[in-house]
């Protein structure tokens, strides 16, 4: 039974994780997403569903524990915010080395260092290029509503899954700590260890059964012959994420001189964006990525062929613009705006970049 | 129909709460709605705000730097936010503790003195409730009806019982307003 | 004698140290943090280090401390201000250097730095405020929180099945033998903040004399992590924290 | 009524309210004002003055130093 | 009896283990590691709990242990292995879960989770190997390194003063209230590595009577390290190790 | 006093810390970088010259001990490899976000997670881009020979104090691990207190001095106004890099028809490629970026100029690349080849690539 | 010469030539090979066979478990 | 003038000093040299080979994926890199546990006993000084004066006392090594 309700992004997330059958949540608090622990402790899953919910000693014994529940085959996941996640970044690694699945939130504030507790889109590098160590990706999705904080829970667990990848949900303090409506999915049950090996298959540490061989989950080898072998394959499942897993939201794209590259809270402010230049006469349109990686790569490159030139609008000092320049490969001009160390942008300075930028300029 | 609102004032003057009771006012109503707070750490005056946004329509931005209305109850806040009303939105303030008082004349600006009517009432819990009846008497953007369901699924259970004192305040804000002219 | 004789520059017997800025302090009303800065002033005016020491903030409530003595600070991640004195000391002997840590800083993120810089003996002075709470981020469960004390990621009383046992880190840290004096004080009276600056005073001394680590853990109340009042803390804090952490030199060496 | 010994000056403005100066003085000299300062604090301030030994405890147990005390020389 | 007569399979009294791969090891003669490895693999094959046991890895020598025991398992990132215990058991309660960790591995990396882990209480068996050094990177200084001792991290001897004390971890775990077992033994002997392996069974046992955490320490050997035969390895752990960590059970409730 | 010795890269940046005046080292043991700790504590330098070297208890430590060092304006340095850097990239984003200098050597070996201790290129993304949280770069040196890995201490340092940033030097265990001829520089003295304020000012915290106000080291502000000022300032700081700091090696490019791109061992390979596509008259040139960041954009996009292509040769599955293709902005086909998993291609597989992709292709 | 109450097979092509199975019989049952095996390791055998009591001493101590131990039924 | 080398054997054969003589031989006379061994974690059997490039150039590879001459000491590394010589180059092989011996016909073959032969000097560690011996006396690249030069270099300063042992090993390997036909 759907449910309609008000919360916030860290609790819908929260909420969405019980729903959807997640078997464990390990965290360590830091704001602006600690409500996402708070709320699940609140809700003592464990009672209904038997969900275990446990508060680490730090961020890395976080990721490490998540790594350890997911290597038993559990759907597993942890939440922090961008310093905390910097410290995730060898065990990112390792499970992208160990092909385990997993969901990690980052509701993202401005850096570097402790920086701000404010709001921020300056993780975007470490999220897409793998900001710990060797040649991975994580599948990136960027939520730019309470509605999709909650539904991405479900879908970065079934892709990661799929892909036997970490995904991570990219968020930041704007959506995590707003309330909107949510409706939230029915209560899914937690899947048996049955149903587990029959849907992803019989590669997790549930204790050896005699109808197999014993499962070993790792990431190292000190032969070079299969260490290549191995990352081969994983970067077959880049490519093959690359080709099936791309999503983005177009808004206004079709007739559209100017687009507007936004994800996540500045897609919404860009949104709005939209609105005032149209009023202005100004014809633009906003092309949302969804999956950070994959990037809508093949989008943005037809775009450019009808379009006059675009403006990757981002809270960060320009990071995301990289990919949307790799796109386009040089085939119309683009640039970057963006506000740093917390600072939100407002729509209209948007529109005031996109006439400097390419209108006046 | 669209109404765009700051609540600013101390942290503890329940500015949070009070958004979330208009926001769950308009979702009761079947409206959009964005709730939008400052957050910081936990503690230590300073100010809190929020910006809820009422909609018929989707909501783009939730975040805003301009207002249809501002509902002020420090004079930081006042500071803060009195430039960043739209032409021809509204100011309400709690006159309490407010040495510099608005000047905008392209404003509708109301006041409330709630701090000291709550005082009155011997329920500093109070206090948010008379402003936002003051506010619904002003911009009566939702039902009274709506309110009191909004109130509802905002209060925990265990807290339903203040239900019929705070919607005395409402309806003590919604007498005391009044229009500074 | 009437008052406004009494009070004359040639009478003041206690006056806001020199070592405190002017800064107002972000603390909420009646939190220990201030105590211990104050204290921590007047112990660096008193000893004349105030050109020569060098302080270590957490992150944590503590996170501003630099704001407010005057003297040379740096900021450390989270937990690591062990790792950070530990340089500073080494690179720099002559001068004198404490690091300040709440409990979630000290006894959790930060355990492994704090156990080694201790089991090295690190020639610091290590302040350790136990609120049995994280204040800063809103008040979460710490290592140090109490069985059966409420935060807002155990609301319903610290469950040692679930949320695992409250951790004495000072015990072990007494055990280690990098380390020379460990005691455990409180802030919750005249005399008991009396006592924690000659516990203070102590710690730096024995930095002077080259004896390795000094920790001073002073149990401290958090109104907002525990929803009281500051006074109503206290006597919390007397009845439910000190049983449990009591007070006194835990070594002294 | 005795002669004080001892006085305090509060620092109204920074004063936070937390009582737990009055808590601290032996003789009771401390009462919470009525008023509210600018951070809207019931501050702490000396309601029986004359009971004032000088012990410096409000002053000592201050969070946030707002209190000098004096006391006149025996 | 004749020598032909006796080499019958029925007269077979002493084999490796059925729950041991064919793999050969690739420890250095002699290591401890592997008469360690062999004894889990007994203890499990005795407890008939091959099919339920989940082994946590380190890394460290024994980072391909997994390469040798006939169970599933994981093999943690360095020092993380009692978080991987955690969530392993906490997400399966009714397995059997232990994790295997050299003294660099569980006392200095991973300090903080080591002792959150005891000190929560996992319902986990770990063990634990103190050869004084990191073997697999090449002999340099663990925690653990004695006094005195030489490592390629401190070739002239471990040094307090500059390179800290030797750490005693398993000392400090033992007063944990989430520890219900904490024992050190070693593998010297015969009668030695009997004495291990009755302390694993017992780990074992408390594990599935869910008793929290149980810890047994092996005193150990590294030939490579302590560029010593492993025969002379021994005499010297005897003679110098022991006095610093004695054997025998530090807790047993 | 210049010393000719064969030593090995790691070895060779012991000694160059020695003899440059660096104040302290903090490390943990790692293959294939274990050598330089060892190397230090052989020596004992803290009985010649008070350098202070401390064996940490994680890598975690390190860095940050890296920074309380940094914070009291001492030249002080870590080294690791992959697993161990990625434990460092909070503390990396601190020191950023602090404005402090420090070198940090990497000797990278294959990932992802404890992947392979053979060399590879594959942490360029982590060191470039920053694998930290916030906009935020690392200085990013990489040295191609034993040579370099003793040169490249004192000039990371000379970089870091100038900008106040943190400084690597991105080696691989082929560098670390081999033997060459060095020239080693002669002992330079460390610097006094005194010394240190007067060429890099007096930011550092050595105990507030009455003659100046106290100094706080932070990476912290509530204030977004200030926030977003104080990244503005670091961004700036990245420009002046970029338009000052690029260094590169050229080889054959004048003429060449082709440009191989490859940084660190895989230029040494290169070169050898270069050598052998001359000989089958193909002409090859190699550009050999020293600084990584800042990347030498402009003198590639005057090679795309002149050149038909390039290929960016990486023991990694494509990192580099992007920054060429960013360079070059659609003006020739830039391709990528490859090794991965601890593999070292051979310089007849890369002129191989070089025909395949652009050639008969 | 003592009758043998125990035998022990190597297996010498896995063993490491420790020497530790030879330390801990009592019964002085092991010597090393001159030969080495395929790894070059001097390995483990039954020098003096007879001696064996079948104490499984040194298959306990082997840490490669190159040892099985037999012991005739009493 | 170039030469590049591989040695390859056990662990613990003498592999990589070997290589270090020839490195600093080379320094010696004043060529250019690499050194570039195989790593890997401490202990356990296992092969162990370094790569020895000496030149009058700069050298721009370190790494090889063939070789002028071949230095093989088990059977694994005979079979492993017996294809990797150049042709024309030389393979020089210790014969002591090798089952299957070298077939190539395009390059030239010796062999030496060291291992035979240092059992009879009484000393393992003079082997891999043997082999290098044998190695010197079929390419003499460098002159004799220097390897002493080179081995004087790489030993520390502790060990000097060995080289009139080591002078009489390289001799021995001189002396004792042939060519197979
Ligand atoms: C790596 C990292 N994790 C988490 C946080 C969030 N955080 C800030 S302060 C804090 C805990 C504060 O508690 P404590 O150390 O007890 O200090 P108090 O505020 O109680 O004085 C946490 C978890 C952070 N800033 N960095
Ligand atoms: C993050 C990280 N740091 C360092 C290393 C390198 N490393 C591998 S094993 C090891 C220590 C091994 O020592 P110990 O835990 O005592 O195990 P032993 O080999 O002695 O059995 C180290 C430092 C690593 N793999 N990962
Ligand atoms: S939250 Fe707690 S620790 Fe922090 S300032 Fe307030 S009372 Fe003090
Ligand atoms: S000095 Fe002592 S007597 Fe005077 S007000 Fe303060 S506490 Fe009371
Ligand atoms: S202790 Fe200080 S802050 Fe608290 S009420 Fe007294 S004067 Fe005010
Ligand atoms: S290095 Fe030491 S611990 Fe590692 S296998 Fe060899 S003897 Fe065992
Ligand atoms: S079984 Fe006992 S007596 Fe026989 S060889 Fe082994 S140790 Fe010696
Ligand atoms: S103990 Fe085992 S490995 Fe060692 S010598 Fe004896 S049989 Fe061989
Ligand atoms: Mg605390
Ligand atoms: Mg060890």
């Amino acid at each position: 039974m759907k449910e309609l309700k008000l919360m916030k992004g860290n609790e819908a997330i929260a909420h969405a994780a019980i729903r959807c059958g997640v078997d464990g949540y390990f965290g360590y608090p830091i704001t602006p997403q600690s409500e996402i622990m708070e709320t699940l402790m609140e809700e003592q899953p464990w009672l209904d569903t038997g969900m275990v919910v446990l508060q680490a000693e730090s961020e890395t014994a976080s990721i490490n524990m998540v790594y350890g529940g997911a290597g038993c085959g559990k759907k597993v996941m942890t939440s922090s915010s961008s310093p905390g996640v910097s410290l995730m970044q060898e065990g990112l690694s390792y499970m992208a080395g160990a092909e385990l699945p997993c969901v990690v939130v980052n509701v993202v504030r401005g850096g570097p260092g402790l920086g701000t507790i404010q709001p921020a889109q300056s993780d975007y590098f470490q999220s897409v290029k793998g900001g710990g160590h060797g040649d991975y990706k994580l599948i990136t999705l960027a939520p730019a509503s309470v509605q999709e904080m909650a539904d991405f829970v479900d879908l970065a667990f079934e892709l990661s899954f799929k892909y036997r990848n970490p995904a991570m949900i990219l968020s930041d303090g704007v959506i995590g700590q707003m309330m909107e409506k949510v409706e939230l999915q029915p209560f899914k049950p937690r899947m048996t260890e049955e149903e587990i090996v029959a849907k992803y298959g019989d590669w997790a540490t549930t204790g050896r059964t005699s109808n197999r061989k014993r499962n070993v989950i790792t990431s190292v080898s000190l032969d070079s012959e299969y260490m290549e072998e191995h990352n081969h394959k994983l970067q077959a499942k880049y490519k093959a994420c690359e080709e099936d897993e791309v999503r983005y939201e177009e808004i206004m794209c079709e007739d559209a001189d100017y687009i507007l590259v936004a994800y996540g809270s500045s897609a919404r402010i860009c949104q709005k964006a939209v609105e005032i230049a149209r009023e202005q006469g100004i014809k633009a349109g906003l092309l949302r990525p969804i999956t950070l990686f994959p990037f809508p790569t093949k989008q943005l490159q037809k775009l450019a062929q009808s379009a006059k030139a675009m403006l990757s609008v981002e809270m960060s000092a320009g990071q995301m613009v990289e990919d949307v320049k790799l796109s386009v490969n040089g085939a119309i001009p683009v640039e970057h705006y963006g506000r740093i160390g917390g600072i939100i942008p407002s729509p209209g300075e948007v529109v005031d970049a996109l006439k400097s930028n390419f209108i006046q300029g | 129909m669209k109404e765009e609102i700051i609540i600013a004032g101390f942290g503890g003057q329940g500015v949070l709460s009070m958004g979330k009771i208009l926001a769950y006012s308009g979702v009761m109503q079947d409206m959009e709605v964005s709730w939008m707070p400052s957050y910081g750490p936990e503690m230590r005056g300073g100010t809190a705000n929020v910006t809820v946004i009422l909609s018929d329509d989707r909501i783009s931005s939730p975040i805003l730097h301009e207002y249809d209305t501002a509902i002020i109850l420090n004079q930081q806040s006042l500071n803060k936010f009195e430039k960043e009303i739209k032409p021809g939105g509204i100011l309400l303030y709690d006159g309490n503790g407010i040495q510099n008082h608005p000047t905008r004349k392209d404003i509708r600006i109301y006041r409330i003195d709630a701090a000291a009517e709550a005082a009155k009432m011997q329920s500093a819990k109070t206090f948010n409730m008379i402003v936002l009846g003051a506010y619904l008497k002003v911009q009566p953007i939702v039902k009274m009806e709506n309110v009191l369901k909004g109130l509802k699924s905002s209060l925990p259970e265990r807290h339903h019982h203040l239900i019929p004192l705070n919607e005395k305040a409402i309806n003590r804000g919604e007498e005391i307003v009044y229009e500074v002219k | 004698m009437d008052i406004k004789d009494i009070i004359k520059d040639e009478n003041v017997i206690y006056k806001k140290s020199a070592v405190l800025t002017d800064n107002e302090m972000h603390y909420c009303p009646g939190c220990t943090h201030g105590v211990v800065h104050k204290l921590i002033a007047e112990v660096i005016e008193e000893l004349g280090i105030q050109d020569t020491t060098i302080g270590i903030a957490p992150v944590g409530c503590a996170v501003f401390a630099y704001d407010y003595l005057e003297i040379d600070w740096q900021e450390a991640a989270h937990g690591r201000a062990p790792a950070l004195a530990t340089a500073v000391k080494r690179l720099m002997p002559e001068k004198m250097v404490f690091s300040y840590q709440g409990d979630g800083d000290l006894a959790a993120i930060g355990t492994a730095e704090t156990i080694h810089a201790c089991n090295r003996g690190e020639n610091i002075v290590m302040v350790f405020i136990n609120n049995g709470i994280y204040g800063m981020t809103g008040g979460q469960m710490a290592p140090t929180t109490l069985q059966g004390m409420k935060a807002s990621t155990c609301p319903f009383g610290r469950e040692p099945q679930q949320d695992g046992f409250p951790l004495k880190i000072t015990e072990i840290l007494a055990t280690l033998p990098g380390t020379s004096f460990v005691t455990r004080q409180s802030c919750h009276t005249a005399a008991s903040v009396r006592k924690t600056k000659k516990a203070l005073i102590k710690a730096f001394k024995n930095q002077q004399a080259g004896k390795g680590t000094s920790l001073v853990e002073v149990v401290a109340t958090c109104s907002s992590g525990w929803k009281q009042s500051p006074t109503k803390s206290n006597d919390w804090m007397v009845e439910n924290m000190f049983p449990f952490y009591p007070l006194g030199d835990l070594k002294d060496e | 009524m005795a002669k004080a010994k001892g006085a305090i000056v509060v620092d109204t403005v920074k004063c936070k309210g937390c009582e737990l100066c009055m808590v601290a003085c032996p003789t009771n000299v401390i009462v919470m004002a009525k008023e509210v300062n600018g951070k809207g604090y019931h501050y702490s301030t000396p309601g029986n003055p004359d009971a004032c030994i000088g012990c410096t405890n409000c002053a000592v147990v201050c969070p946030d130093s707002c209190i000098t005390v004096y006391r006149a020389k025996a």
